[in-house]
């Protein structure tokens, strides 16, 4: 007979087919995504941007690495801690110190995924708990923008501040326009911040280069398109409103969305899977609630830019929206 | 009564093998309220070691007096009183420690340690045994507010009981001594001791193995 | 504890009494002894800061509003108050109001010297704040956030500007990095000058200058 | 494009479902053939879902190819006859599809006989009630060709004080590889509507829809060209698992079977399209239930094919026609590859409810890493019964079995979508499925 | 003052438990369920409510007169005026008591409430200040314990390392909560 092999037959369950799509896969992705804003970040900041980002990339890996060595459980081959690394790289200044970044990078993954099980576990976004443990810690630091850099080599002493002290001050230090609105009633004109040459963390500065970067996304299927459109429409929405109603200028919706981080956040933060609702009512429900916080932040907070700690808000409550928003049963319940 | 423990021994149970805080997860809101600096907890531990140490002297000498329906009550009243007591003598004698610990002072009343301490043990043992367990216990919650709060005084202000530990130029982590700091202190304290706990008793186990 | 299982109504309330008997006693005999010194050190502080506020201030009287008027008072407790403060010859140097409000994180009690010859503020002081150390608690001892307020115009109002761009006699300079916390401090003067800037400046008016 | 014949027509679909990669080209063009005879036949007694059939025959009894061998072992239950003239062996167990030894009836083909079917008695349909009806499809020994092999007589009898309106014949075949229905259609367009006249005709529905895949437009060619106006052929979007009688009445009807009921809650009355030709086979040929149209293809099959093939032929015979297995074949699979089961040894026989044969040179399961799950989503979206896979999957795995119903867990057909989805390669219909034994014991306990 | 801001601040800017660390004993104890904590969270609303106009009228017509009795005071009076509450509740409405019965003893005179009425007599807030920010901070501890309960649930199904399995989780939970509330400093101030 020709069938003479049949002992190596494999047993298993269906389904016996599978897509191509892969976690992994999924995150690189995003890396991909990020490429752009990085190259971007180069050239308006100068090559320092680098090392903050491998710092905090330096601090996200090194940390689950260490973690799932003493867990002894083979690691990193997710790509995910990698890109929490680059994230929180790219929502800090481009002169933070580099000490910073990576105990950042740390406690993100510490804090924000370890101790919640690891990869897939965490309520919080862990990039997000890094940067808000820094924001918390190092309020001066995170708060001190560089303004763009002479030329492509310029490093800010900053960067190499020594661990533990402080960073010595920078001569080039620029408000962010969010700031500038809020604190000193300057308004930067729209188109400006749409270009993105502004001060402002690594990664937000252009706002065109992360709408390719979403477009990308959603071509690939690797996020929910409802977040980020959510939340940017939400923002819209409810920032047309005040701006209408009371006439603040820096209600002004396209100024809202374009300063900031609110479309980094909406992209790269409000995609995170994890963190944010599975259900597709609750990833509406969830854009609309960045988006209500973000408004009534930046307007009536005492803080210039609320995208991180909306974020935060909304992940503290997902556990509710993917309660509430648990698709209906098929055909009703007839128990 | 023969295998009861000693005087020495109802003293030390409270400082690490019954810990109020670390262990028993009593009295946290004191725990980390005031605990931003050493001094702080110092002083948090020393006006509560007051009070406790004082109630259960007198709730163990008048425990055979005190009717069960009213013990609550009396207990309560008896501990109001030496809060009181505490409040106004750091009110009058270092009305700057008072302004740092504010109403926190009072709140030692509703401290579920104190009162526990009265209807667990204090009423039911002899005095010289009661006080030793108050003492205990007051050592071990101020060991532990101290602990507390001189970790976040290092990170948080660069400086032990108002020493700088690193010169002028460090960088303060501010969170340590915002409210999340104290939050997250804690919770790495108690991961530290449940690590500890674990390798003991995985050391423990492989003893008895072999 | 008691072995009998109930005890009568009596020994219950013969006992709380007795307690309580025990605890106001204690109570009242510490508050008695103790009350003195709380007084006096809260009048020291309270007095260190009147005089901080009113450089070259030395003595003090308390005024309270009585009929849309400043009337002197023997004690503040109770009702708000300002403190008119008098250098060693006796000459109002101005006075010092106490003002609070919302800061950044929490309420912020301060107090400011008035001089209402000069219609200028001569001095402030916070008492009592949780801004964020580092930032918003510069408020306190930042010499330079403090200079703003060694001769300030009152009017119209006066104005917190960013940091370093102070132009103008009724301007503040805010600390950087605390814009929040400035601002609140010049609106909490605001308020308190709105409260009470009337009423001494009729009263001084009405006095001429000096005593 | 191949389906130009509906270019302009609105595909029907339901929501939710999976687009695997349909892999069909390599058969369905292939025309059916039949396999020729081999000299062993083992039937099963339990090839269909309920009370295994009785046996009425003996060992060493000569049988005549089509005559009656088992009775059914009760309501539901149904009848077996001989596909083959020939004589019995054994009645002990042999080797099921399930993995385990299964009582039998073994028969051992005349090779000196005719093989032609002896057609049997049967009454004429127009003069049978519902009640008569059904039970001649239970002597014709018919079950669901759709992969359940659920008796077909107790879907037909239409139970007191309930009406059948609409009639659906699932021509969907949504699984990937599969092709036997389609070619079913193409080549007995005339079988498979005759049967779904005499459904009609019999239950007294108004109408029949029968709904078929875009990706089979010849299909839908050769019954359009044929059907009467009562019976309406559907072109639907392709999409797994489609098939599936909620998602097939969802898609045609737009109403959804209440959970836990049946499609006879809506008055619709499915069957596939195999068992309606069967249904029209018996009535005018008098041939019972003794063979089926099965598909054999795979990367592992040197040249897939569509068989016609006695029930009760093993597998390897299949196989050995379509030239046996290439060295690469990692695994053979009964079904399709969402539904399947695997086998590991070639002598199983070809049952009722086999559609497919599958040989696959890649095993996904060994060959992937499972990864956490990263809560995408895609699952949600991908179940077609609008359940929470990953939360049960969770939960499951947690143990958490009063949870488990809250997320409706027993409306999970297991159609594996989610599992085809997840990027994270989580077993997921593989964690409900222990959870409804969980969640089964638990019930039992109380 | 404004309402408004005494109620955004004792809720959310400066709410109780995640700033000021209080009534953590119930934060952690009761925070395991969802449905729980709910009523918890009513039940302190409840309670500082009715904390809030005892401590006033205490303060407006008792205390002038002898203010060193005020910790005394409030404990017995507040506990007592609970007691009596709760007893009128389950004559009037069972289901309320139903729901809302088993918190009460647990937190009348916990530190939270205390605190309350401690704190509004030191900030000399009137009738209607105190009720709004009674009012606040019995929302804000809602809030924190629903939030909370939330979380905890959903790490309940997660993996979580051994070491973490008690209390240790709930401080971190409570501690990135707590910088995530952080967000809302300043909110209303109007500078
Ligand atoms: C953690 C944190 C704490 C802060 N605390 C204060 C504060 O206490 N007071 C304040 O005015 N600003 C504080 N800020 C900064 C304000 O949000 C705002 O950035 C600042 O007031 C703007 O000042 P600038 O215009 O000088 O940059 C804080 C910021 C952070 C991130
Ligand atoms: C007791 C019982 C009664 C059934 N009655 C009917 C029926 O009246 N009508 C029907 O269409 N299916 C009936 N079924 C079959 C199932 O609904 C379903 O068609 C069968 O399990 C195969 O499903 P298919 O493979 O999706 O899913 C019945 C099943 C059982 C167990
Ligand atoms: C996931 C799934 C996919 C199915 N796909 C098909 C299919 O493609 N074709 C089919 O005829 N039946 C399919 N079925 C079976 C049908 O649900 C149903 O049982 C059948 O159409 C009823 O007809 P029958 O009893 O004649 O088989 C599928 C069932 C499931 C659960
Ligand atoms: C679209 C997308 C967005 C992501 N955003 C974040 C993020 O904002 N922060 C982060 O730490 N990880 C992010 N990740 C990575 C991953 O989901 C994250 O590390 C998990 O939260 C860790 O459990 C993202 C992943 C994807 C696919
Ligand atoms: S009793 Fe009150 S003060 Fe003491 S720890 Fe518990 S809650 Fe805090
Ligand atoms: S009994 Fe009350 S005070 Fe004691 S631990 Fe429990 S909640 Fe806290
Ligand atoms: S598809 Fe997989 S990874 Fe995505 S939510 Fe479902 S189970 Fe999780
Ligand atoms: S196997 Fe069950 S849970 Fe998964 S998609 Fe199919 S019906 Fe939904
Ligand atoms: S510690 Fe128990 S409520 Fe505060």
């Amino acid at each position: 007979m020709k069938n003479s092999r049949t002992n190596d037959l494999v047993l298993s369950t269906s389904p016996f087919l599978h897509t191509d799509a892969s976690t992994p896969r999924i995150m690189g992705d995003v890396l991909l995504a990020t490429v752009p804003l990085i190259l971007a970040a180069v050239w308006i900041f100068g090559i320092g941007v680098l090392l903050v980002i491998s710092a905090a990339v330096a601090g996200a890996v090194g940390t689950e690495w260490i973690f799932n060595r003493a867990a002894k459980q083979s690691p990193l081959l997710d790509n995910s801690a990698l890109l929490t690394g680059v994230l929180l790289g790219l929502i800090l200044p481009p002169g933070f110190p580099l000490w910073m970044a990576l105990l950042g990078g740390a406690v993100g993954i510490g804090l924000g995924k370890l101790i919640w099980g690891g990869l897939g576990q965490n309520v919080f976004n862990p990039a997000l708990v890094g940067r808000a443990f820094l924001q918390a810690s190092f309020p001066t630091a995170i708060t001190t923008w560089n303004a763009p850099a002479e030329g492509l080599m310029q490093i800010s002493p900053r960067l190499f501040s020594t661990p533990l002290l402080q960073a010595p001050a920078d001569a080039t230090t620029a408000a962010t326009p969010l700031g500038l609105a809020k604190f000193s009633g300057e308004m930067t004109a729209v188109f400006k911040v749409i270009i993105g040459n502004i001060g402002g963390s690594i990664g937000e500065t252009s706002g065109i280069l992360i709408i390719l970067g979403v477009v990308w996304l959603i071509a690939r299927r690797a996020c929910d398109w409802r977040l980020p459109v959510g939340t940017v429409a939400a923002v819209a929405v409810f920032s047309s409103a005040i701006w209408l109603i009371t006439g603040k200028e820096n209600a002004n919706p396209l100024f809202m969305i374009f300063s900031g981080g609110l479309l980094f956040g909406a992209v790269f933060m409000c995609t995170d899977p994890v963190t944010t609702p599975t259900t597709s009512k609750g990833a509406w429900i969830f854009g609309a609630g960045v988006g209500f916080l973000v408004v009534l932040i930046r307007l009536y907070g005492g803080l210039p830019e609320g995208v991180m700690y909306a974020i935060l808000l909304m992940n503290a409550v997902t556990p509710y929206i993917n309660r509430y928003t648990q698709p209906k049963q098929f055909g009703g319940a007839t128990k | 009564m023969s295998n009861q423990p000693s005087v020495y021994e109802e003293t030390l149970k409270g400082i690490w093998r019954e810990n109020p805080v670390f262990v028993q997860m009593l009295g946290l809101c004191p725990a980390l309220a005031v605990t931003n600096s050493a001094i702080n907890g110092f002083a948090m531990g020393a006006a509560s070691t007051f009070v406790l140490v004082g109630a259960s002297f007198l709730v163990s000498m008048f425990r055979n007096v005190i009717p069960k329906q009213v013990r609550i009550t009396t207990f309560i009243i008896i501990i109001a009183t030496f809060v009181t007591v505490a409040d106004f003598s750091l009110q009058a004698f270092t009305p700057a420690l008072h302004k740092e610990l504010g109403a926190f002072i009072s709140l030692i009343v509703v401290n579920c340690l104190i009162l526990g301490r009265q209807e667990a043990f204090a009423s039911r043992n002899r005095l010289p045994f009661a006080v030793g367990d108050a003492a205990g216990m007051a050592f071990g919650f101020t060991l532990a507010l101290i602990m507390v709060g001189g970790i976040r005084e290092i990170l948080g202000s660069g400086s032990f009981f108002g020493i700088p530990l690193f010169g002028d130029n460090f960088e303060p982590w501010v969170i340590m001594i915002l409210p999340p700091g104290g939050f997250l202190t804690l919770g790495v304290l108690l991961i530290i001791f449940a690590s500890i706990k674990k390798m003991r008793d995985k050391r423990k186990l492989v003893q008895i193995e072999s | 504890m008691s072995s009998e299982n109930s005890a009568g109504p009596i020994r219950l309330i013969v006992t709380l009494g007795l307690a309580g008997l025990f605890s106001g006693l204690v109570i009242v005999s510490v508050f008695l002894a103790t009350q003195p010194l709380i007084k006096k050190n809260q009048e020291e502080a309270l007095e260190a800061a009147i005089y901080r506020v009113l450089p070259g201030a030395e003595t003090r009287k308390i005024f309270i509003e009585k009929d849309g008027k400043l009337e002197e008072a023997a004690s503040a407790e109770g009702v708000d108050a300002v403190y008119a403060g008098y250098d060693p010859s006796g000459r109002l140097v101005g006075y010092g109001i106490p003002s609070a409000g919302s800061g950044f994180q929490d309420t912020i009690n301060l107090i400011y010297g008035y001089n209402p010859f000069e219609k200028k503020i001569i001095g402030m002081q916070v008492l009592e704040s949780r801004e964020t150390p580092g930032l918003g608690d510069k408020i306190i001892k930042d010499q330079n956030f403090l200079d703003n307020f060694s001769a300030l115009v009152v009017e119209p109002v006066i104005v917190a500007v960013a940091s370093g761009t102070k132009t103008k006699d009724n301007e503040v300079d805010s600390i950087s990095g605390a814009t929040i916390s400035s601002k609140a401090v010049t609106k909490i003067i605001n308020q308190g000058n709105d409260k009470w800037r009337k009423l001494i400046d009729e009263k001084t008016e009405s006095e001429g200058q000096g005593k | 494009m191949a389906n130009a014949a509906f270019q302009n027509e609105e595909l029907k679909t339901f929501r939710h479902g999976v687009h695997p990669s349909e892999n069909k080209e390599r058969t369905s063009s292939r025309a059916i053939e039949r396999i020729p005879f081999v000299k062993e036949y083992v039937m099963p007694l339990s090839q269909h879902i309920g009370a295994p059939s009785v046996p009425i025959v003996s060992v060493g009894q000569e049988v005549l190819k089509g005559e009656r061998i088992a009775d059914p072992g009760g309501f539901v239950s149904t009848t077996l006859h001989s596909p083959v003239t020939g004589r019995v062996t054994s009645l002990g167990p042999r080797l099921h599809a399930n993995g385990k030894m299964m009582p039998a009836v073994t028969i051992e083909a005349d090779p000196y006989a005719s093989q032609r079917t002896q057609p049997q008695e049967r009454p004429d349909p127009a003069k049978l009630d519902n009640r008569a009806f059904a039970k001649q499809l239970q002597d014709a020994g018919l079950v669901g060709l759709g992969g359940a092999a659920f008796p077909s007589h107790v879907k037909v009898q239409v139970p007191e004080g309930k009406k059948i309106e609409y009639v659906v014949i699932n021509g969907v075949e949504c699984e990937p590889y599969l092709t036997c229905d389609d070619r079913l259609m193409v080549e007995r367009p005339e079988a498979v509507l005759r049967g779904t006249q005499l459904l009609l005709n019999n239950t007294g529905a108004k109408k029949a829809f029968i709904g078929i895949e875009s990706n089979k437009p010849e299909a839908v060619e050769s019954l359009r060209a044929l059907a009467p106006k009562e019976i309406e052929i559907v072109p639907l979007e392709v999409k797994y698992p489609q098939g599936a009688e909620k998602m097939l009445i969802k898609a045609l009807l737009g109403k959804e079977v209440p959970s836990g009921g049946l499609p006879l809650d809506l008055d619709v009355l499915t069957n596939n399209v195999g068992t309606t030709a069967a249904i029209a086979d018996w009535f005018d040929r008098g041939i019972p239930l003794i063979e089926r149209v099965v598909t054999v293809t795979g990367a592992g099959i040197p040249h897939p094919r569509n068989l016609l093939v006695p029930l009760g032929t093993p597998v390897s015979a299949l196989i050995d026609y379509c030239g046996g297995l290439r060295r690469e074949t990692k695994q053979l699979i009964m079904g399709g590859p969402m539904m399947g089961m695997t086998q590991k040894s070639l002598e199983v026989p070809v049952m009722k409810g086999t559609s497919g044969l599958l040989a696959l040179t890649r095993v996904f399961q060994a060959d992937t890493r499972e990864y956490p799950c990263i809560k995408c989503g895609r699952c949600l979206e991908a179940c077609p019964m609008y359940l929470n896979p990953t939360r049960l999957a969770q939960l499951s795995r947690m143990k958490v079995v009063d949870k488990l119903m809250d997320y409706n867990l027993m409306d999970c057909f297991e159609c594996a979508s989610c599992s085809y989805t997840c990027p994270s390669n989580i077993p997921l219909v593989q964690w409900i499925r222990i959870g409804k034994t969980m969640a089964r014991e638990a019930q039992n306990k109380k | 003052m404004e309402y408004i801001w005494i109620f955004v601040s004792a809720a959310i800017i400066n709410n109780f438990t995640l700033a000021y660390f209080l009534g953590l004993c119930p934060f952690f104890g009761v925070s395991k369920k969802i449905d729980t904590a709910f009523r918890l969270g009513l039940a302190n609303i409840f309670v500082m409510v009715i904390t809030s106009v005892c401590a006033w009228f205490l303060n407006t017509y008792i205390l002038v007169h002898a203010p060193y009795l005020r910790l005394m005071t409030f404990i017995v009076v507040i506990a007592s005026t609970v007691q009596f509450v709760e007893m009128l509740i389950k004559k009037l409405s069972p289901a309320l008591f139903k729901a809302l019965g088993l918190f009460l003893p647990l937190i009348t005179t916990n530190c939270a409430i205390l605190f309350l009425a401690l704190t509004q007599t030191s900030r000399g807030y009137n009738f209607s200040e105190g009720i709004f920010f009674a009012l606040g901070a019995g929302a804000g501890l809602t809030l924190a314990l629903v939030l909370m309960a939330g979380i905890r649930e959903e790490a309940e199904l997660s993996d979580l390392p051994d070491v973490l399995k008690g209390a240790a989780m709930s401080f971190l939970i409570a501690g990135i909560l707590s910088m995530a509330f952080m967000g809302f400093a300043g909110l209303f101030s109007g500078a």
